[in-house]
């Protein structure tokens, strides 16, 4: 049964190879193909989950040893894999909703003459990601940590003619190299301390170690899990990345990739259990997180980028949770799942929208749309109520914990960070009702005037198919669009209620993460009960501001806090002036410095041996006398010398 | 007489030719001052022999007499061919080659 | 006595170019298949000493020795330990694609001279330098490899001088003059280099006696051969200097930039990625085993230039124009790595070093062959003329962008191992060391990227829109470098474990032990 | 004949006991001395030659003779080699005129392959383009015309050559191989000046450049007199200072072994002003032949200025003589000195590094370039000398027998080199030479790196084997002084390189004559030493090394 696990990677990676390197001929059945790959890998996830069923909680752990992969005195990396509840749940979550994406993708890349590509790319990164959440080693999660970041850079920048998508792959690359700085400097001081990078031996060592080393670990995990799931400091690539194709932004800057922070933090568990500075950090860090994402979500107009907004909100709530240690890992997965399901159903209908809009993004060009496109209005309804948390359906449970459990915190610590969380919770209802009216009600703002205005350039280049400047035709997606939506929209109705009924989620991953009641200053019902609230208070103002009034087709100057939200609160600006700018002064003036200084130097003695030549030639005067004076001197000089010698 | 004088005497002439070398434009001149200064070795030469009391010094003048003698073969005949092309036998103007 | 294959790997290449040589000018043809088929050769003997090479055997396996010069005590010993055959079989798998992928760039333009024959003469010379590099690669004794490290610059100094890009912004007459500056200036430096330790060499007999590496060593090792601190210390610093020139090692390494911008592509190569080698593989083997004691007590400055290397050389990258000065300071960053992974002292980082050599090699290869052709259609190297390529020629650009993501040593690409390793290695023991280089891998992601998108994607520029896509020939030299890279990424056991025996070797001839983890988590 | 001999002649006749029929008449080792009169008999023979045979034939018999005589002169060489004369009969010919040892024996063989190789250049007919349906050599038709006048066209008309070079040329050559194995002063003077004044004439003999022929042999000819006088004075001196001019004996006055010093001499006997200034004055004179730093000054005008062939000969042979000389004279006379010299020829010999290749940088003309070049390489060679150890003695002796080779071989390339008006010789006419006939450039490039030292050629090895004698004499600064000059000469080497291969030819650039197998032959002469010597040149340094002692 072990030996399946290694088909779990291989069945994708097999496709992206044959798609890339297939050439034109596969173009035809590329994309079933890569469907096929990604479906065939869930299978197997299903199989193998099916298997750790079977088997009692202690023993669910399957483990796969390929081969030894770099081995050099002490340092032993193998190529080993580790099937557990919490890897499982990722494969289940990355294969089954990537899956999906991959169907949904098929529509939605129709008219791309580049699609085989583009599944090649989808299946690579299914493969990089699941290898990451099956390495048995922090080495080989640190190649399918890359191997995402590479995928992702592929995919952002898939229209590559276009100069702002190629900018944004750049971009994300870069941020991610920063975070993956921190995991292998990560993997470094394991290294020296532990002598090995294996979960196993590292994990269950981490008494016999001093705590600051461990704090410095983890801090080094924390800045790995900031670059790959968008967390302040290192958020500012999300937002671009939605120059990505849709099913792109959905599966891997929604769903998966995005996530792979949050199982790192978790499965490190029990370096920061055992660092609690380093814990501390993770929940500031997802609290920051959870409120900078909900604003930056608050002033967007473009769908796709406030959702990215909201995605980097919902991240900080599983980071925060992520933080708090045993009390909150489960619930960290636990809103990563459904959070996987409501979010990339979201996105999925925003892409469908847009499929119907000519790729219009700007919401203040949407409004009315539900008439038009019924199904689609359901399914990203019900997103929508499930992100907000709505009673019963999946966000309603994961969240909630989540705040309970940063409550349970305890002291004021607690109370500031379930304070955060439940603000988050209110401009999280805010910003999504937002989009909701914008899009699906109000007036047709698109009737009777051309898309793609200047000030709001288009995502897609499947616009030049349609015609550039027609009114569009609002008009719902085809079978294959919809169906996954409709699946992932199921998810998020049932997916809360299905795993917390009986802690079925908590009981299922407890022997991997640990688990412990905090002592709670609030009863459980106190928080839902605030939750609540502060989703009312949410969706009220957002009516007020939206449902009620009209929306201005081109966005009011607002506040001094809506333009700096508009701009990701000027973070880029800052990356800008202080990294970009002064790289490039630094670069330039390097380069002088390599041809002048370092360069000269060698130059200029040449140059000055050469000048020294030119002055001792013109002794060679060509008179005869004065060679014999040079003699005569000569002589002189060595009788003197030589009388000198003996004289001392 | 002392012959440590005669050595005297012989180091100024020397020394008196080189000057000239150093100092004379005119080839032949020139020359003439290196002939003196070969004398002056010979009159070294003669009065060493004399001091040590053996004959070595006065051969040896006889030999830098022939040699002498050749040099000064050889020597005018390039001067002249020299002097020929030129019609002057200064040294400072054969000066073609320099640097 | 068995048959010499030593002899034979460096004697095959040499036959070979004096035959090129010899083609007639009308037979240009015969003579690149020639040179193509020698080098071929080369490397099946090359492959056989890999063979043969038994990593649990000996120190020096396939010894030959003879008699040589008895004056200066000078004696053709040949031997070859892991380090050394893991980097033969580099020179020799690299050759015949550099000799592919130069397959036109000495067709001369004009006929000049019924006996001037530029195109016998480019593969000559390439054969001449394989030749060399493989056999200083084999010398075990100091002098004979001396010789060859320093005469190995003039057929280099020919390539680089003579032939070059065809096209060039300022015309063919402002071009030989760049390039013989390059050449000369290439020259220079490796000649002073070279010469400076000709002075510690002869230092090195008037102390030792005579040049057999193994005899010295064995002698320093039983304290029979004692060296006062600051002879030691001078003859190393002799020695090193000349390394660190050809490595090179800033603040030495102007000469790169120059040589690999006017050199053609497989020249550029020819010179990173197979003759610096030898710099770096003459620390290991000449400066550590001949002077541990001073190696030791230079190591922190060393260090420091490695640091300075790695990211000086990586910013400086980021600020060029001209592609390929961009990746000749990539590979000075490189090469500050492997000098880093050096004299680190731990095992890790000496067997990641010598990895490194192999992976930058191959890597290296890779990008700057593909680099090549990109230049050799639009007929400019700077990064400026180019723009969508990625639209007009995807297959060009993808093995491009491999290369790149080689370059910036991507996990499951080659270099990502080595360059792991070479990290830990350093980290192990000399933590803020690892750590400011570990800053390189993300110059090196800027540089690279900024490489590829400002040259393969956004619009397509009116210039390049008919440019054509790999050719089958020019797919013949990439596709293996690149399913090579992706193998040794995946399973570089087969280079480590040759490797490893070696580095152990050297480690105890410095007296150095790889620091214990403070906790034995590891079964 | 020599000083000693003649005097014990004339003392016993002093002492006028018996009658004339007494005195014992001097030994004369003939077999001994064979090689030098050899030569000088087949000068003599040419000078008759001369006188007697007509002029068509006299160019042909003076060959034959020549070429016959130095080979012959050659095989004596090597049957005393052979014979042990050179290692363990070496001894003192001539009633101690003549040494006749290892050194001397090397250093003849030497000189007289490279007279030989000379003598080949010498007599090349077929670069000029022939005058009036004769061919010509490099030398003038008459000498004795002026320039441009009427008689010397009618000279050229005539058919006229200058055969007289080559009994000039074997004169100086006899005197060459004296030079070196004299074993007293008077006999390092008389040799001097016998191989010193038919170079003298030769330098002025060119067909081309007339005037700036005999500009070079005017200004060498006067300070080559000027030296000489110096010489003279020193030995003088020296005489003074021990009394005889026997190397032998001077030796042993220094080392004080001889006591026995007349009250009445006291003065002058033992005097140690006398023997330094003297010393000093000799090597001076020496130092102006091998062309050392600030002696050096006669050397780039006339090399510039002779005829190329001649100057290859001269660079070549007068440096083999000058600095086995110079070494007989450091090891034999003066070891008791060591201490004193061995500071100055340090200074002199990094001046003449330093000098010689600095100064070579900014030179235009390939022969100006050569000369500043055996400059350097003179200074390298000092190195080698100041080591004072055996091992410094082979190394010289190696590196003079490769130097000599790479050098006639170069200035024969030169002579290829020509335009309108004869030798192309400056170096911007050479641009693109690498692209017009690539072999030529080619075998001038591997000349020019056997100068510069580059592994794989016999300079490399003469390099390495002087600045190793050097550095275990304990001269560690001079090697590292030698290897710095030898990086700056390398620059100036590689930039004729540059020039040759990598610039475009000149549309009006010169063209590339064919040369008859005689320069052929040097020319392939020297490429096949260079590389021989470069990659096994452990014969020839045993045979250096054989070579190494004097005989005292």
């Amino acid at each position: 049964m072990e030996n399946l696990i290694a088909l779990l990677v291989a069945a994708p990676l097999l496709g992206a190879a044959v798609l890339l390197c297939g050439g034109r001929r596969l173009d035809a059945v590329g994309h079933w193909i890569g469907v096929l790959m990604s479906s065939a890998s869930f299978v197997f996830g299903v199989i193998l989950f099916a298997d750790l069923l079977g088997k009692d909680a202690e023993h669910r752990t399957l483990m796969q040893h390929l081969f030894s992969w770099v081995p050099v005195e002490g340092f032993q990396a193998d190529v080993a894999f580790r099937l557990d509840q919490l890897s499982v749940t990722f494969v289940l979550l990355i294969t089954g909703v990537g899956s999906l994406i991959h169907l949904y993708s098929v529509g939605y890349m129709e008219h791309d003459e580049r699609r085989r590509r583009f599944f090649g790319y989808l299946n690579l990164f299914l493969a990089a990601m699941l290898l990451l959440v099956l390495a048995d080693n922090y080495l080989l999660l640190y190649v399918g940590w890359e191997g995402v970041g590479l995928a992702s850079y592929l995919l952002i920048g898939f229209w590559q003619h276009k100069p702002s998508a190629a900018t944004a792959a750049k971009k994300a690359f870069l941020v991610n190299r920063v975070g993956d700085m921190g995991l292998s400097i990560a993997i470094m001081l394991m290294f020296t301390t532990f002598g090995t990078f294996a979960f196993g031996p590292v994990l269950s060592h981490t008494g016999d170690t001093s705590e600051g080393k461990l704090t410095a670990i983890g801090l080094m995990l924390l800045l790995a899990a900031c670059g790959k799931s968008a967390q302040v400091p290192l958020q500012s690539w999300l937002g671009d990345a939605m120059e990505g194709p849709t099913p792109v932004s959905a599966l891997i800057h929604a769903a998966t990739m995005v996530t792979a922070g949050v199982y790192l933090i978790v499965r490190s568990g029990a370096i920061f259990n055992a660092a609690p500075d380093a814990q501390l950090a993770v929940t500031v860090v997802g609290a920051v997180t959870l409120l900078f994402g909900a604003i930056v979500g608050c002033a967007k107009d473009d769908i796709k980028k406030a959702l990215a907004g909201s995605t980097m909100s919902q991240i900080g709530y599983m980071v925060l949770a992520a933080g708090l240690g045993p009390i909150g890992y489960v619930f960290a997965i636990m809103h990563l799942v459904t959070h996987g399901f409501f979010k990339a159903g979201l996105f999925l209908g925003a892409g469908s929208v847009m499929h119907g809009m000519n790729d219009e993004v700007d919401m203040r060009k949407y409004g009315g749309l539900r008439k038009y496109m019924p199904v689609t209005f359901i399914t990203f309804g019900l997103g929508y109520l499930a992100i907000i948390g709505f009673p019963g359906l999946s966000g309603f449970f994961s969240k909630d914990k989540i705040i309970e459990a940063a409550f349970a915190k305890g002291g004021t610590e607690g109370w500031i960070l379930g304070t955060c969380a439940l603000l988050g919770a209110a401009i999280t209802a805010f910003y999504m009702t937002r989009v909701m009216l914008m899009t699906f009600f109000g007036e047709e703002r698109w009737k009777n005037q051309p898309t793609r205005s200047p000030e709001a350039p288009s995502a897609e280049p499947a616009a030049e198919h349609h015609g550039e400047h027609a009114e569009p035709h609002p008009h719902e997606s085809p079978k294959v669009m919809t169906i996954p939506m409709i699946v992932l929209a199921v998810g998020s109705v049932f997916g809360g209620a299905f795993f917390s009924i009986g802690d079925r989620f908590l009981h299922w991953l407890e022997p991997v993460t640990g688990h412990s009641e905090g002592d709670s200053p609030l009863s459980a019902a106190a928080v839902t009960g605030g939750t609540m609230v502060c989703l009312l208070i949410g969706v009220g103002i957002a009516w007020a501001m939206y449902g009620r009034r009209p929306v201005p087709a081109v966005a009011p100057r607002g506040s001094l806090l809506t333009r700096a939200a508009r701009r990701d609160l000027l973070q880029d600006d800052f990356n800008h002036v202080v990294l970009v700018r002064g790289g490039e002064h630094l670069t330039r003036s390097l380069v002088y410095v390599d041809h002048t200084l370092v360069d000269g130097v060698v130059n200029g003695t040449a140059a000055s041996v050469g000048g020294l030549s030119g002055r001792m030639r013109k002794l060679q005067n060509g008179f005869a006398r004065s060679y014999a004076v040079s003699m005569f001197g000569g002589a002189a000089i060595l009788i003197a010398a030589t009388l000198l010698m003996r004289a001392v | 007489m002392n012959p440590v004088n005669y050595l005297y005497l012989s180091a100024l002439l020397f020394t008196i030719g080189a000057t000239g070398v150093l100092i004379r434009r005119n080839a032949i001149v020139v020359f003439m001052c290196i002939e003196l200064m070969l004398n002056a070795c010979n009159l070294a030469f003669v009065t060493f022999s004399r001091m040590h009391g053996n004959l070595d010094g006065q051969i040896i003048a006889f030999f830098t007499m022939v040699v002498a003698a050749a040099e000064v073969v050889v020597g005018l005949a390039i001067i002249v061919s020299l002097f020929r092309s030129r019609h002057s036998a200064s040294v400072d103007d054969a000066s073609l080659m320099k640097l | 006595m068995s048959f010499p294959l030593l002899t034979a790997t460096a004697v095959l290449p040499a036959l070979g170019a004096v035959a090129t040589a010899a083609v007639p000018a009308a037979r240009r043809t015969a003579a690149k298949w020639l040179a193509l088929v020698v080098s071929l050769a080369t490397l099946a003997l090359a492959i056989t000493v890999l063979v043969r090479f038994d990593p649990d055997g000996g120190r020096y396996q396939l010894t030959e020795s003879h008699a040589w010069i008895a004056d200066f005590g000078v004696r053709y010993e040949l031997g070859v330990d892991g380090i050394a055959v893991a980097l033969i079989a580099l020179t020799a798998l690299l050759m015949p694609f550099i000799i592919l992928a130069g397959w036109h760039d000495a067709d001369p333009l004009e006929t000049g001279s019924r006996r001037w024959r530029p195109t016998q003469g480019f593969f000559a010379l390439i054969l001449g330098v394989e030749a060399m590099v493989i056999i200083s690669f084999e010398a075990t004794d100091v002098f004979l490899f001396y010789i060859f490290f320093e005469a190995m610059l003039i057929p280099m100094y020919f390539l680089i001088g003579g032939f070059g890009d065809r096209a060039h912004e300022h015309g063919e007459e402002a071009a030989s003059t760049q390039r013989s500056y390059a050449a000369v200036k290439f020259l220079l430096y490796n000649l002073v280099g070279g010469l400076i330790m000709l002075a510690a060499v002869i230092g090195l007999y008037v102390v030792a006696g005579n040049f057999s590496l193994q005899e010295i060593a064995e002698a320093r090792a039983n304290g029979s051969l004692h060296m006062a601190t600051n002879t030691e210390r001078w003859l190393f610093l002799g020695f090193f200097f000349a390394f660190a020139v050809k490595a090179p090692l800033w603040p030495l390494h102007t000469w790169l930039p120059n040589a690999m911008q006017e050199s053609t592509a497989p020249v550029a190569v020819l010179i990173t990625a197979v003759v610096d080698k030898v710099g770096t593989f003459a620390m290991l083997r000449f400066c550590l085993q001949l002077f541990p004691e001073a190696s030791k007590w230079a190591t922190p400055a060393i260090l420091v230039l490695a640091l300075i290397s790695i990211i000086y050389g990586a910013l400086l990258a980021v600020g060029q124009r001209d592609i390929k000065r961009l990746v000749a300071y990539a590979s000075i960053s490189h090469f500050g790595f492997i000098i880093m992974g050096i004299f680190a002292m731990t095992s890790q980082g000496q067997s990641g070093a010598t990895l490194y050599m192999v992976n930058h090699g191959i890597s290296t290869a890779a990008l700057m062959l593909v680099a090549g052709f990109l230049i050799s259609r639009r007929g400019s190297r700077l990064i400026a003329d180019y723009g969508g390529v990625q639209k007009v020629a995807p297959v060009l650009a993808g093995t491009f962008l491999i290369g790149g993501l080689a370059t910036l040593s991507l996990p499951g690409l080659a270099p990502f191992v080595s360059e792991f390793l070479v990290l830990v290695g350093t980290f192990t023991r000399y933590p803020a060391v690892g750590i400011i280089a570990t800053f390189g891998i993300v110059l090196a992601a800027l540089y690279t990227l900024v490489l590829y998108q400002r040259t393969m994607t956004g619009p397509v520029k009116q210039e390049v829109s008919a440019m054509p896509d790999l050719r089958a020939r020019e797919l013949l030299v990439v596709a293996p470098l690149i399913v090579l890279l992706i193998f040794l990424g995946v399973y570089p056991k087969p280079v480590t474990d040759i490797v490893n025996p070696a580095v152990k070797s050297t480690l105890s001839d410095v007296h150095k032990k790889d620091p214990k983890p403070s906790v034995e988590a590891a079964k | 004949m020599s000083a000693t001999a003649v005097h014990s002649l004339w003392t016993t006749a002093a002492a006028g006991t018996d009658s004339i029929s007494k005195i014992p008449a001097p030994k004369i080792e003939y077999g001994q001395l064979s090689p030098t009169l050899i030569v000088v008999g087949a000068a003599i023979v040419g000078v008759l030659i001369e006188a007697f045979v007509p002029r068509r034939s006299r160019y042909y018999a003076q060959v034959f003779v020549s070429a016959v005589a130095l080979c012959a002169a050659f095989a004596a060489v090597v049957a005393l080699a052979a014979d042990g004369y050179g290692t363990t009969k070496a001894h003192i010919a001539a009633m101690g005129a003549i040494a006749v040892d290892g050194p001397s024996l090397f250093l003849q063989g030497t000189i007289l392959l490279a007279g030989l190789v000379g003598l080949f250049t010498f007599a090349e007919r077929r670069l000029d383009p022939e005058a009036h349906g004769n061919r010509v050599d490099s030398f003038a038709a008459q000498a004795a015309s002026v320039p441009g006048s009427d008689s010397e066209k009618a000279a050229v008309k005539a058919g006229f050559t200058t055969t007289e070079v080559f009994p000039l040329l074997l004169f100086a050559i006899a005197g060459m191989l004296v030079f070196p194995s004299a074993n007293d002063l008077l006999t390092l003077f008389v040799a001097l000046e016998v191989f010193s004044l038919p170079l003298y004439l030769l330098c002025a003999l060119a067909r081309r450049k007339r005037l700036m022929s005999q500009e070079a042999a005017v200004k060498y000819f006067l300070l080559g007199a000027f030296a000489s006088a110096f010489t003279l004075f020193g030995i003088a001196l020296l005489y003074g200072y021990a009394g005889s001019v026997s190397y032998a004996r001077i030796a042993q006055v220094v080392d004080g072994t001889v006591t026995n010093v007349d009250p009445a001499l006291a003065d002058t006997m033992g005097n140690d002003a006398l023997l330094l200034v003297g010393g000093a004055m000799i090597v001076m004179g020496l130092l102006f032949k091998v062309g050392a730093v600030p002696f050096h000054m006669w050397t780039p005008d006339v090399y510039q200025g002779a005829p190329t062939p001649v100057t290859g000969f001269m660079a070549a042979a007068t440096k083999v003589a000058a600095f086995g000389a110079l070494l007989r004279l450091l090891y034999v006379v003066l070891p008791g000195l060591r201490w004193d010299w061995r500071p100055v020829m340090w200074a002199v010999a990094i001046v003449t590094m330093l000098g010689g290749a600095i100064v070579a940088i900014t030179q235009t003309d390939i022969k100006r370039l050569l000369a500043y070049s055996s400059i350097a390489h003179a200074g390298f060679i000092l190195a080698g000398v100041i080591a004072t150890s055996k091992d410094g003695v082979s190394s010289v002796l190696f590196y003079l027998g490769a130097y000599s080779f790479v050098t006639i071989g170069a200035f024969a390339v030169v002579t290829l080199v020509r335009d309108a008006g004869g030798e192309a010789t400056h170096l911007s006419k050479w641009a693109g030479l690498g692209r017009r006939s690539p072999l030529v450039a080619a075998v001038f490039a591997v000349f020019l790196l056997a100068f510069a030292g580059i592994p794989l050629t016999s300079g490399f090895a003469g390099k390495f084997a002087v600045f190793k004698a050097a550095a275990e004499g304990g001269a560690a600064p001079l090697v590292v002084v030698g290897v710095i000059s030898s990086a700056v000469a390398a620059f100036f080497y590689i930039r004729v390189i540059v020039l040759m291969f990598f610039s475009e030819p000149r549309p009006e650039g010169p063209t590339v004559a064919v040369p008859s197998p005689l320069t052929m032959t040097a020319i392939g002469l020297g490429v096949v030493v260079t590389l021989v010597l470069g990659v096994a040149p452990q014969y020839f340094l045993d045979l250096a090394s054989q070579a190494g002692v004097f005989v005292r």
